[in-house]
């Protein structure tokens, strides 16, 4: 689809909206419907998008493998890791509290932020990562037969 | 017993049953993924029928508004029907992963016509 | 409520047909559009039960990259399906004994919609339509006062319900429901990923 | 701190390093991290078991602090306790023992994740036994199976027969996680709760609207009932659903075959003794409900049937896969007939055959490493060359057939007691007879590798020491707990107490 002139410079305007939308939807997950998981497929779906327009080794240039392989740990990290500050700071696990003891409830709504960007980091990239798996060309170097 | 009040859950339940028979019956193994995603499908819709409230609406707070149970949709099975889709699109990746590692290693997606290779292999 | 009710059976009855198509298409990519075409008319059932949060997954998930992944798939296996013989027995008799099973624990269920049915009206979906559950004290002390004497936990910080009991209430499922899609991701670097790429 | 935190950090604790072991980028390197972890775990596992025979009650534990039937909480009680101590303690040593077996079987370049992959894999499986809520069973059922799909699909680079093995495993994994779901679902409409505490309590009070009369909401939990007996089922193997079994175990990497034939069957035995007791109670299973008599009945014709199958094999794994299916039969049968004696024989026998199978597999993987098979003629003239492993292969079978003075003569004594005290004589010949044909496998495998010449023109080397004293370590166990059963009585007899069997 590289030729495609409509399809190059249309994806070029939509694809900073479609990140844009994911990340409100990340932010918003507490206010509105949504939340980290539906917003990083939003987000991912950008990333798809353009490797379907621009093919697979531009958007290697723009998220290399090593980073998307990384972030997908990462988001997981940050989840599990809000949960055990809290087993640190004496709390029981996967208690948000102690972000900001002065006033728990808003210290829950930290910790919800903070878990939902842990959630959406994950999603995002593992949707990257299937995609760019699937349609990687048979390996010709090995056979598994 | 009444029609009117169960007919949410046995749609739900023939839905589940249009993803169950492809799972069991069919060789091809997309059809056999296409399949299971209905059959979850149906499975979550039953979850969903179970917390909707007559006259409720989305569970959303809005200041004015009493946070009354009756005036609300049940956020618990919304809740877990989120990890189950999850869960779902997990399963799907996983064994559509499989089923291209399948195809490359016996050059066909038909599992009939892969349990006769293995057949074949093993009479040799 | 007619209109809901309308508007529900029109969409049931396309979802059941969209889902019938889908199972039965002999070009697999048909059947693919027809399972995203399914997952968009689900998404819309949700709606219209007001399960917003979801009708969202379920559009962007169920119509969006599981069509994409499927497609990722088809390309590597082609898409057509072999012919098969008209009705597989074993299988219509499991799934007709399933669906028996099935419709036997309906007929004693609470009415769809009611609002006083056991898990409707009970109180832990009332605590977290509320948002006025306690938190237990710990050894050290912590949590032995309410930071608030009544109503709301999260000072209206947290209107979305549906978003407390996922990231906060039940949050341990929601981490390991990330690691699940962690362990999706793992797995297809495992099973597709080229030698020379691997991390 | 730590203590008052010990149920959560043996779940947190193979999550974090799960997810750090696959950017060690060196399998060696991997392996060294979870192998310790996994010994920490352990240690944790340990403190654990001592802390609730200690205390009074079953220790619970709500995340994040909410009260409890919001949050999900962890509740350990012996039971559990019991269940996992086998799982990290089998986790443990397998994984010390599985590196040799597969840097062989698996491509260099993917080692890091299989092992990130099998640590999480062991967390799921703790996850599942030490979860009090209804829900969270299915999420951690998920965790394991995914994690499981993924370490036996890579069974691949050896042999490709691994990858239909797999889809038929998802496939018929995942419709028993959903009958699993549907079946909480079923529970949840008529309690309102997710929470098994809770929810066993709204159960009771309405089976005793039923006892008065009042049949409300019957069926929904009947159906409810058969749904999740159906899906735990599926993953316990039991005899007609155990289809994906035996092709799983044989074409996994051997290590895999080792930690799983142990863990995913014991676990799934677990949560339906859960369910079962501690959700439903026991009036409503065996009273309305006669699923004593089902069990009893699959127990038998898997003990019979899983033994017949495996004495026809002439694949090692496959034959020891086939055992498994019976061997899961004893504990099927235990859990139908329902009292104290017959309870405690299946409690043991989790424990004794989680040490006795992973012992055999992990021998059956030094064979392949060295061998590079895993059928029968790959055992020919073992006893000679391969001295220790053979032992080992020959005490693990003696075990199997429950010789006096090994692990599985304690749980069948316990299990043909529990069958006279009901004057059921059918399942307490089944355990005999099963015992009966397990000889003649085991006698098959016996005679291969003792009296057999070996294959001329073969050169098999050193044992691989680092598989066999590990499958030593755990057979030694499987035959000490068979001389000296106090240990192993003492905590069933807790852990049937537990469930409310026992006053």
């Amino acid at each position: 689809m590289k030729d495609q002139m409509i399809l190059r410079v249309g994806m070029k305007m939509m694809i900073p909206f479609i990140l844009v939308y994911g990340l409100y939807v990340i932010f918003h997950g507490d206010l509105s419907p949504g939340g980290g998981f539906q917003g990083g497929v939003v987000i991912a779906a950008a990333f798809i998008l353009y490797a379907m327009i621009y093919g697979r080794d531009e958007m290697h240039k723009v998220l290399p493998r090593g980073l998307s392989d990384a972030l997908v740990a990462i988001g997981v990290l940050i989840f599990a890791g809000t949960g055990t500050y809290g087993l640190l700071a004496g709390y029981r696990f996967l208690d948000y509290t102690p972000l900001k003891p002065s006033e728990p409830g808003g210290a829950e709504a930290w910790g919800m932020s903070l878990v939902e960007y842990g959630v959406g980091f994950t999603v995002s990239m593992v949707m990257v990562t299937a995609y760019n798996e699937i349609t990687e060309p048979a390996p010709d170097e090995r056979k598994t037969s | 017993m009444d029609i009117a009040g169960h007919y949410n859950f046995w749609v739900a339940i023939a839905i589940m049953m249009i993803g169950l028979y492809p799972v069991i019956a069919k060789p091809n193994l997309v059809k056999k993924v296409i399949g299971l995603g209905i059959f979850q499908t149906g499975l979550f819709l039953f979850y969903i029928s179970m917390g909707k409230i007559d006259g409720g609406t989305a569970p959303v707070h809005f200041p004015p508004a009493a946070r009354h149970p009756q005036n609300y949709t049940n956020p618990i099975p919304t809740a877990l029907i989120l990890t189950g889709i999850v869960v779902a699109v997990a399963t799907m990746a996983v064994a559509l992963a499989l089923v291209v590692n399948i195809k490359r290693a016996y050059g066909t997606i038909e599992m009939d016509e892969v349990e006769e290779i293995d057949h074949r292999d093993d009479q040799r | 409520m007619p209109d809901f009710l309308l508007i529900n059976l029109i969409l049931l009855l396309m979802v059941t047909l969209t889902g019938i198509a889908a199972v039965r298409a002999r070009n697999l990519l048909g059947a693919t559009m027809l399972m995203s075409i399914y997952s968009f008319l689900m998404a819309l059932v949700w709606t219209n039960m007001d399960s917003i949060d979801v009708a969202f997954t379920e559009a962007a998930v169920g119509a969006g990259v599981s069509t994409v992944l499927l497609i990722g798939a088809l390309v590597h296996v082609g898409s057509e399906e072999k012919p098969t013989k008209s009705i597989h027995w074993p299988a219509m008799i499991a799934t007709v004994a399933t669906a028996a099973a099935l419709l036997y624990g309906t007929v004693d269920m609470p009415r769809f919609g009611d609002a006083h049915s056991p898990a409707n009206a009970n109180p832990v979906s009332v605590g977290y339509i509320q948002q006025d559950v306690d938190k237990v004290p710990d050894a050290s002390g912590h949590h032995a006062q309410r930071p608030r004497p009544h109503g709301d936990y999260f000072h209206g910080h947290v209107p979305n319900f549906v978003t407390a009991v996922i990231v906060s209430y039940r949050a341990y499922d929601t981490m390991y429901e990330t690691t699940v899609i962690f362990l999706a991701g793992m797995s297809m670097i495992l099973f597709l990923r080229r030698r020379k790429d691997a991390p | 701190m730590i203590r008052d935190n010990l149920p959560v950090l043996l779940i947190v604790i193979p999550l974090l390093a799960g997810l750090v072991a696959p950017f060690m980028r060196r399998g060696t390197a991997a392996w060294a991290w979870v192998a310790l972890v996994s010994w920490l775990v352990l240690a944790a596992a340990v403190a654990l078991l001592q802390q609730v025979l200690a205390a009074p009650d079953p220790i619970r534990y709500p995340m994040g602090s909410w009260k409890a039937p919001w949050s999900i909480e962890l509740r350990v009680d012996a039971l559990n306790g019991f269940v996992a101590l086998i799982v990290s303690s089998i986790g443990a040593i397998v994984t010390f023992a599985a590196r040799a077996s597969v840097e062989r079987e698996i491509s260099a370049d993917r080692q890091h994740i299989f092992w990130g992959v099998w640590m999480l894999c062991i967390g799921g499986l703790l996850g599942i036994t030490l979860t009090g809520d209804a829900f969270n069973v299915y999420v951690m059922l998920e965790i394991a199976s995914i994690s499981m799909y993924a370490l036996i699909a890579m069974g691949r680079d050896r042999d490709r027969r691994a990858l239909p093995a797999t889809i038929n495993y998802v496939m018929l994994g995942s419709i028993g996680a959903c009958f699993i779901l549907l079946g909480i679902g079923y529970l949840y409409m008529v309690t309102g709760t997710l929470n098994m505490v809770d929810m066993a309590e709204r159960l009771q009070a309405l089976q005793a609207r039923w006892a008065a009369g009042d049949l409300a909401y019957r069926r929904t939990v009947l159906a409810g009932y058969g749904f999740l007996m159906a899906g735990f089922a599926i993953k316990l193997a039991l005899f007609p659903l155990h289809g994906w079994m035996p092709n799983a175990y044989t074409y996994a990497p051997s290590a895999v075959s080792a930690l799983l034939s142990a863990t995913a069957t014991k676990v799934g035995a677990y949560i339906a003794f859960r369910f079962m007791f501690t959700i439903l109670g026991t009036t409503f299973c065996f009273r309305t409900m006669r699923s004593g008599e089902v069990l009893v009945v699959c127990g038998v014709l898997a003990t019979l049937a899983g033994s017949y199958f495996a004495i026809r094999q002439n694949n090692v794994k496959r034959l020891l896969a086939y055992s498994s299916v019976g061997q899961i039969g004893y504990i099927a049968i235990g859990l139908g007939l329902g009292n104290a004696a017959g309870l405690q024989g299946s409690i043991i026998h989790l424990f004794n055959h989680a040490m006795m199978k992973s012992g055999l597999f992990l021998a059956v993987a030094a064979v392949v490493l060295r061998t590079g098979g895993a059928d029968l003629r790959n055992l020919r003239g073992i006893g000679r060359r391969m001295p220790l492993t053979a032992a080992a292969i020959l005490a693990g079978g003696l075990a199997l057939i429950g010789m006096p003075f090994t692990a599985g003569f304690v749980s069948k004594w316990y299990l043909v007691a529990g069958a006279l005290q009901q004057n059921a004589f059918v399942p307490a010949l089944a355990v005999i007879g099963g015992s009966l044909l397990a000889a003649v496998y085991v006698w098959r495998l016996v005679e291969t590798a003792y009296v057999q010449d070996p294959q001329p023109g073969t050169d098999v080397g050193r044992e691989p020491l680092s598989i066999v004293l590990p499958a030593w370590l755990l057979i030694g166990a499987a035959i000490y707990v068979g001389v000296d059963a106090n240990m192993t009585s003492a905590l069933s007899e807790a852990a049937v107490r537990a469930l409310g069997v026992l006053p």
